[in-house]
């Protein structure tokens, strides 16, 4: 029975990645891999990574596909979409080619995969032994705020410097409270097609119901699935479909945005010097108050991610000058 | 605990769509195209990851927060690629955008 | 816990710390914030590159929480010495886009464009973190989040240029990306065989492993996503573009150190994690193969080009060849006692070091000149020596160091290649490093040669205009870079010391 | 003794301090360049003095080391500086010969732009030219060689135009080559027998490969010799020099006389001599070729410096053909042929500088560029007809100049070695000598009044003063040959070294 549905759903997957690949028009490209996002989401619930699979709804499929689809919608035709770098001579030389070595290269490595002898990892009972330790009990947050909370703070590091840049690749370098304010205003001459009057209505309603349900994975972290980065997801899709309703958030970017990007990688580095600070190591937290720590750390990174997300959503839109 | 089967079979999956990304990735001309493919790759990549870490008694948590953050980071350079590429094919429809640099 | 491995967290998370806080402020205070935190990064430099001399490895556990679990910080030689490098690229770099704000890049201000780039300093301090966190990392899947962060400063920093700039910030943004999926690809394999992240675990576990299969194949695909991320020819066709499209200020950073983030992260990969396998031999006599290219080809391309900043971007895909000639020695034995594997790397290491300092140098003057006279044709850049002298001079040192003439690293570098190819009779290496200093003579000759003529220079020259009091301290920069590749060139010998420490022998 | 040891570093950073100084210099203070740059002439000129007696009455070596390059087995590579007679000797002559160009070219450069730069160049130019003379092992030498090329392109181009950077770009194409080929040698041979460190009469390490892989021997001693060789511009290496005469007259003449065409001899005779050892070599064969190629030099330069009209040029082909009595006496396997060889190069130093000198005056203040422009210049600028006469006489070998003397010598030479027949050479080469030099004293001389348009002819005191102490020296080390500290008897005691 499993395998039957395992099988169909990598033939699926392989369906919709062959479709997001070769397909000539980029809506169907992006819609695609939108649907591609939903399939991979199950797969990993399949493969019994319940965190995962939030992850890829919230973040993958929710935002990523949305930002793609949205690129696709402002610009469908661009010059040459969707065909292949030719040569003059032999045009289906490039494509044979890269067929074949694909091909080749696939049976070889999947060869390789077969044949390996897989060891276990060897973090199964540290992991377990110092979960205690850390204030949380769901080990996925335990491993990305206490054992691996080195590579999650450089994530999140880099998270902000992408919104950093494409808010750069905005007017006035984006960096100034001025230039937040003005992020993603339409000139007359790239408009929006009008809000239709019920998805102003809908995004307003679903607004609550968002934010509930990503303050509900942010504190359901500690215990349970969920965590920052799924929450941050969800929170900035409710800031998106306010904005997508006309919602006038200007206040907000001007005054907010750029406080609540920085605010989690400073509050967390700055957690991470607490240790040094008492004669530990960088980024460590005694038991007795880590929890505090790591909860801190949690809700302004959540903050982080959100006003991220949203800026690279924001900074989609043209300035003036560049349309 | 799932069968090792099955795993071998998303690995199967996961080759394929790396690989395929990356020749589409290399061959494509079209911005988008391009960016679609690279995210096709990195999900290949991430696939494999959680195949991995799904072989444990209950899946391996570890393995799955670095997933986690792969997919931040695929979230981080998507977005900055399709900022890029809006701006560019913005000075296309320009006619060919100012001299400036 | 002592300062060292204080220093060590420091070196990665302060630059980052300074990075957000710029982000709040406004364009001149993030100026001086960005030289402040330059010198304390350098500061923090001191007590590693101290420790390491002394002969010791210092190591950080982060967190508490031991490997496989944690994550381990390892100041050993290979990182002193690239920390040592980047702090002087980043310092003088760092003066010098804060004296001269308009080598930042371009913005769009409430009407028009606008040189100068306030986005400059929150990504390049992002990138310094990345890059020592890079070198510090003693963790597979940490190198790879380091890598990312370092690939998208960087990407944003090519982008800040302008317009111009967004083409290749994107195809630069294509590749890398690419390869450390690739590398991450890499890492997943291992870590499956494995069961562990940890360098110096991973290579334990390899050698229990009697089925070398899988290490190759993991070893495959890391290797050629970092010769992306390095532009190992020929995956070097985003170099050219990126590195000359971005400011001023930004392209020594990307041609001094940032693809040398990627070259520690390979080497990590094939001296620390990976023991000795089977079949390796094959893979680096393919770099190797490539490296030669690499050196001839880029030489070449060199010689072809018409406008500074692209002669100087294909030169260095000329020098990366030569770390790569130096691939197939590494795994070679012994000659009359001395390790030829250690002579090599050492040799790829002081070459990647003193081209760091002197590719700095020699970008850092282009993009002067070019935004001094508003353009880098050579043509039209005829006679600028006139105006420049201690530019000209500056130039001519860092370009002794991409010769590899004595006194300087690449000398060195050169060297020791050169013995360890001796001992291990590889005569084919004396002809590409004979090939190469030929050729690199003429590219560079070519580059600078007409900055002297001062016979025929029209008043009206765009170089002829007054030079303000900031553009002396701009140059004063190239000239930091000119005689710091000379003053390294007399400490090959400590550098090799420094390498002893913590080595995978 | 420890003092001792630090005046070989000292000499050398004095000229490199001394361009440290000069280069941030602006223009206009004219004086104050000229003052540091005498001052450090005069005292690199007394450090080297000092030298003297403890190197060649004591015996003493003083030696300055400092570890360069990783080798990985634990001992680094050191740049050594170590005097001895030899080093002593060439760096004696180009203290001597820095000062007085270096007063010369104040004269010559005054009023014209970039002063600070030239200066700095042609003190670091000296510095590499010290570094090479007290190197200790090949690796120094090296060193000290590639940087010698490097700081005299920027002399060579120094107006600035087409033709100089034309000339420059081929100095350096030629010059790097060499260096290549050197390099190569060096780190074949270190890799094969240590760093070599000179000895007199050949490195023992070196002797015991060559015994055992003679054909590799042979391969480097072609590649360092040929590298060597094309500095010191042997046929067929030597095309660069005549299109670098385009220097300013000081640089030629610092060029021609001390730097980088001695630079290339010495080098020839410390490889010969000093790291292979004259018995060594022998036996390897390798002398042989060496002296028909200098043989071939010496004749061809002559025969082209006939064919040339223009002063410089001849002046040029000149030098390809007397330096390589240097490279003849050393390879010809005779005491009385090296004693005379190495006496040579300060002797042909000595002469050559003061040709440039002159020709460089009658340039400036004549505008005389061609033979046939030289006309009755013995009228209207006698003082400096009559330095470049004694010169001239000094090229052909006349008594009682210093030429006479080194000819003496390598004839002398010849009739001990194996190889009598070079004596022929000698000959031949002192009649073409004769034949392309006493036309131009006659010209001098006896010509008719050239132009009258050419009236000038006032010979500035600077310019002058330096013409005819070389012109002076040119006759005391004629005359004074047989007397203690003369060039011969050093080299004479240099000779004995190598043989012994």
């Amino acid at each position: 029975m499993s395998t039957v549905l395992d099988l169909g759903l990598g033939v699926a997957v392989l369906i919709v990645t062959g479709l997001s690949l070769l397909a000539r028009s980029r809506l169907v490209m992006s819609m695609s891999f939108l649907v591609l996002g939903v399939l991979v989401a199950i797969v990993w619930l399949r493969l019994s990574s319940l965190d995962v699979a939030l992850a890829e709804a919230a973040i993958g499929t929710g935002l990523l596909s949305a930002l793609l689809v949205w690129l696709a919608v402002r610009s469908p035709l661009p010059p040459g979409a969707g065909r292949m770098e030719t040569s003059h001579r032999l045009r289906w030389l490039r494509p044979a080619v890269g067929l074949v070595a694909g091909t080749v290269l696939t049976v070889v490595t999947a060869a390789v995969w077969v044949r390996a002898d897989h060891r276990l990892p060897a973090w199964g009972e540290p992991a377990q032994a110092q979960l205690p330790d850390t204030g949380v009990e769901h080990p996925i947050t335990g491993v990305l705020l206490a054992f691996r909370a080195y590579d999650t703070l450089l994530e999140s590091g880099i998270l902000m410097l992408t919104a950093a840049a494409v808010l750069a690749l905005s007017r006035r370098g984006g960096l100034s409270a001025g230039s937040t304010h003005q992020l993603s205003i339409h000139q007359a001459s790239a408009a929006l097609p009008p809000v239709p009057a019920t998805l102003s209505w809908a995004a307003r309603m679903l607004t609550p119901a968002l934010v509930l349900l990503g303050l509900w994975l942010l504190f359901a972290g500690s215990t349970d699935s969920g965590g920052a980065f799924q929450s941050g997801a969800v929170l900035a899709a409710a800031l998106i479909l306010l904005h997508c309703a006309q919602v006038d958030l200007r206040v907000f970017q001007a005054r907010w945005l750029r406080p609540l990007l920085v605010g989690g990688v400073v509050v967390f580095v700055l957690a991470g010097l607490v240790g040094p600070l008492l004669g530990l190591p960088w980024l460590s937290w005694e038991p007795e108050w880590a929890f505090a720590a790591v909860l801190v750390v949690e809700v302004l990174l959540t903050a982080g991610i959100t006003a991220g997300l949203y800026a690279l959503f924001l900074a989609l839109e043209n300035p003036e000058g560049v349309r | 605990m799932v069968s090792v089967d099955t795993i071998s079979w998303y690995l199967l999956v996961s080759t394929v769509m790396i690989i395929f990304g990356t020749v589409r990735l290399l061959l494509v001309r079209d911005l988008l195209a391009r960016l679609i493919a690279l995210d096709v790759t990195g999900i290949g990549v991430l696939l494999a990851l959680v195949a991995l870490a799904a072989r444990s008694e209950s899946s391996d948590p570890v393995l799955q927060a670095l997933v986690i953050t792969g997919l931040v980071i695929a979230v981080a350079f998507t977005g900055l690629g399709a900022v890029l590429i809006r701006r560019i094919e913005g000075l296309r429809e320009d006619g060919g955008g100012g001299d400036r640099s | 816990m002592t300062f060292t491995q204080f220093s060590l967290g420091a070196l990665a998370l302060l630059p980052l710390l300074a990075a957000a806080l710029t982000m709040l402020l406004p364009h001149p205070v993030r100026r001086a914030l960005g030289v402040l935190v330059a010198l304390l990064v350098a500061g923090f430099t001191a007590p590693v590159l101290g420790s390491v001399t002394s002969g010791e490895l210092t190591e950080l556990v982060l967190g508490g929480f031991d490997a496989p679990l944690g994550i381990h910080l390892r100041g050993d030689g290979l990182a002193a010495v690239f920390l040592g490098v980047t702090s002087l690229v980043g310092v003088v770099v760092t003066g010098y886009a804060a004296v001269l704000p308009k080598s930042t890049g371009a913005h769009l201000s409430a009407t028009s464009w606008v040189t100068s780039h306030p986005g400059f300093w929150p990504l390049w301090l992002g990138c310094w973190s990345g890059l020592n966190a890079v070198y510090l990392s003693g963790d597979l899947f940490n190198l790879y989040v380091s890598l990312e962060l370092v690939g998208l400063t960087a990407v944003a920093l090519v982008a800040v240029g302008g317009q111009s700039a967004w083409e290749p910030a994107l195809r630069y943004l294509f590749i890398a990306v690419l390869g450390s999926l690739m590398f991450l690809a890499g890492v997943g394999l291992l870590a499956a065989v494995t069961g562990t992240l940890d360098l110096h675990q991973t290579r334990s576990q390899l050698d229990e492993l009697e089925d070398p299969t899988l290490p190759l194949l993991a070893l495959t695909l890391i290797t050629v996503g970092l010769a992306m991320k390095v532009a190992l020819l020929p995956m070097h066709r985003w170099l050219v573009p990126a590195h000359s499209a971005a400011p001023s200020a930004v392209s020594p950073i990307l041609s001094g150190v940032v693809i040398k983030a990627a070259l520690v992260v390979l080497l990590r990969c094939w001296l620390w994690a990976l023991p000795a396998v089977p079949g390796m031999q094959w893979l680096a006599w393919l770099l190797g193969g490539l490296g030669v290219a690499a050196v001839l080809v880029g030489s070449v391309l060199a010689l072809r080009q018409d406008r500074l900043k692209p002669l100087v971007a294909y030169s260095t895909v000329a020098q990366i060849g030569y770390w790569f000639v130096a691939f197939p020695l590494l795994l070679h034995g012994e000659h009359d006692g001395a390790p030829l594997g250690s002579g090599a790397y050492n040799g790829l290491v002081a070459l990647a070091a003193g081209h760091a300092i002197a590719k700095a140098g020699l970008f850092t003057a282009a993009g002067f000149l070019k935004d001094r006279c508003g353009t880098d044709k050579m043509s039209a850049l005829r006679g600028a020596g006139a105006h420049h002298p201690v530019l000209i001079l500056a130039m001519g040192m860092c370009a002794v160091g991409l010769l590899g003439l004595p006194i300087s690293l690449g000398f060195t570098g050169k060297w020791q290649l050169a013995t360890a190819a001796v001992g291990a009779e590889q005569w084919w290496v004396l002809l590409v490093v004979a090939a190469g200093t030929l050729l690199s003579a003429a590219y560079l000759l070519r580059g600078i040669a007409p900055l002297l003529l001062q016979a025929e220079v029209p008043e009206n020259a765009p170089a002829a205009g007054p030079v303000r009091g900031r553009e002396r301290l701009g140059e004063i920069a190239v000239l930091i870079f000119g005689v710091a590749t000379i003053g390294t060139g007399l400490l090959g010998a400590w550098l090799g010391d420094l390498l002893e420490v913590g080595a995978w022998w | 003794m420890v003092v001792n040891d630090v005046i070989p570093l000292a000499v050398v950073l004095l000229s490199v301090t001394v361009a440290a100084i000069i280069f941030p210099l602006p223009q206009r203070l004219n004086r104050l360049r000229s003052a540091v740059n005498l001052a450090g002439a005069v005292v690199k000129l007394a450090l080297v003095v000092l030298l003297v007696p403890p190197v060649v009455t004591e015996g003493a070596r003083p030696e300055f080391a400092v570890p360069f390059l990783p080798t990985g087995t634990g001992d680094p590579i050191s740049l050594v500086l170590r005097v001895d007679p030899l080093a002593l000797f060439f760096a004696g002559l180009s203290a001597v010969l820095w000062l007085l160009t270096t007063v010369y070219a104040i004269g010559y450069l005054r009023g014209t732009a970039y002063q600070s730069r030239f200066f700095g160049f042609f003190s670091l130019c000296v510095a590499a030219t010290v570094g090479i003379s007290f190197s200790g092992n090949l690796i120094t030498f090296l060193v000290f060689y590639e940087l010698l090329t490097l700081v005299t392109y920027p002399l060579v181009a120094h107006w600035g135009d087409e033709k100089s950077l034309k000339a420059a770009r081929l100095y350096m194409r030629y010059a790097l080559g060499g260096g290549v080929a050197v390099l190569v040698g060096v780190v074949w041979l270190t890799m094969e027998a240590g760093p070599a460190d000179f000895a007199e009469g050949g490195a023992a390490d070196v002797a015991e490969f060559a015994s055992h892989s003679p054909t590799a021997a042979v391969i480097i001693f072609a590649l360092l010799v040929g590298g060597l060789g094309v500095k010191s511009a042997l046929v067929p290496l030597h095309s660069w020099l005549p299109a670098a005469m385009v220097a300013p007259a000081p640089v030629s003449a610092l060029l021609h006389a001390v730097a980088v065409v001695k630079a290339g001899v010495f080098g020839i005779v410390r490889v010969v001599d000093d790291v292979y050892g004259i018995e060594v070599a022998w036996d390897l064969g390798v002398l042989t070729p060496l002296l028909v190629v200098a043989s071939v030099t010496v004749i061809y330069g002559s025969y082209q410096a006939l064919r040339q009209t223009e002063i410089k040029r001849r002046l040029a082909f000149s030098t390809v053909s007397q330096v390589s009595y240097v490279v003849l006496g050393v390879t010809m396997f005779s005491m009385a042929g090296t004693a005379g060889g190495v006496a040579h190069l300060v002797h042909q130093g000595i002469m050559k500088i003061t040709l440039f000198f002159c020709a460089g005056l009658f340039a400036e203040s004549m505008g005389a560029h061609k033979i046939s422009d030289l006309r009755g210049a013995g009228q209207r600028m006698p003082w400096t007809s009559a330095a470049f006469t004694v010169g001239a006489f000094g090229m052909i070998g006349l008594p009682p100049t210093a030429g006479f003397i080194s000819k003496w010598q390598l004839g002398l030479g010849a009739l001990e070695s194996p190889h009598p027949w070079v004596l022929v050479v000698l000959v031949v080469s002192s009649l073409l000598n004769a034949a392309y030099f006493l036309p131009v004293v006659y010209t001098l001389w006896f010509g008719d009044q050239h132009d009258a348009a050419f009236t000038s002819g006032h010979e500035p005191r600077l310019l002058l003063v330096p013409a005819l102490c070389t012109a002076g020296f040119t006759l005391i080390v004629g005359l004074g040959a047989s007397l203690p500290f003369s060039p011969l008897e050093i080299s004479r005691l240099i000779a004995e070294g190598v043989f012994s």
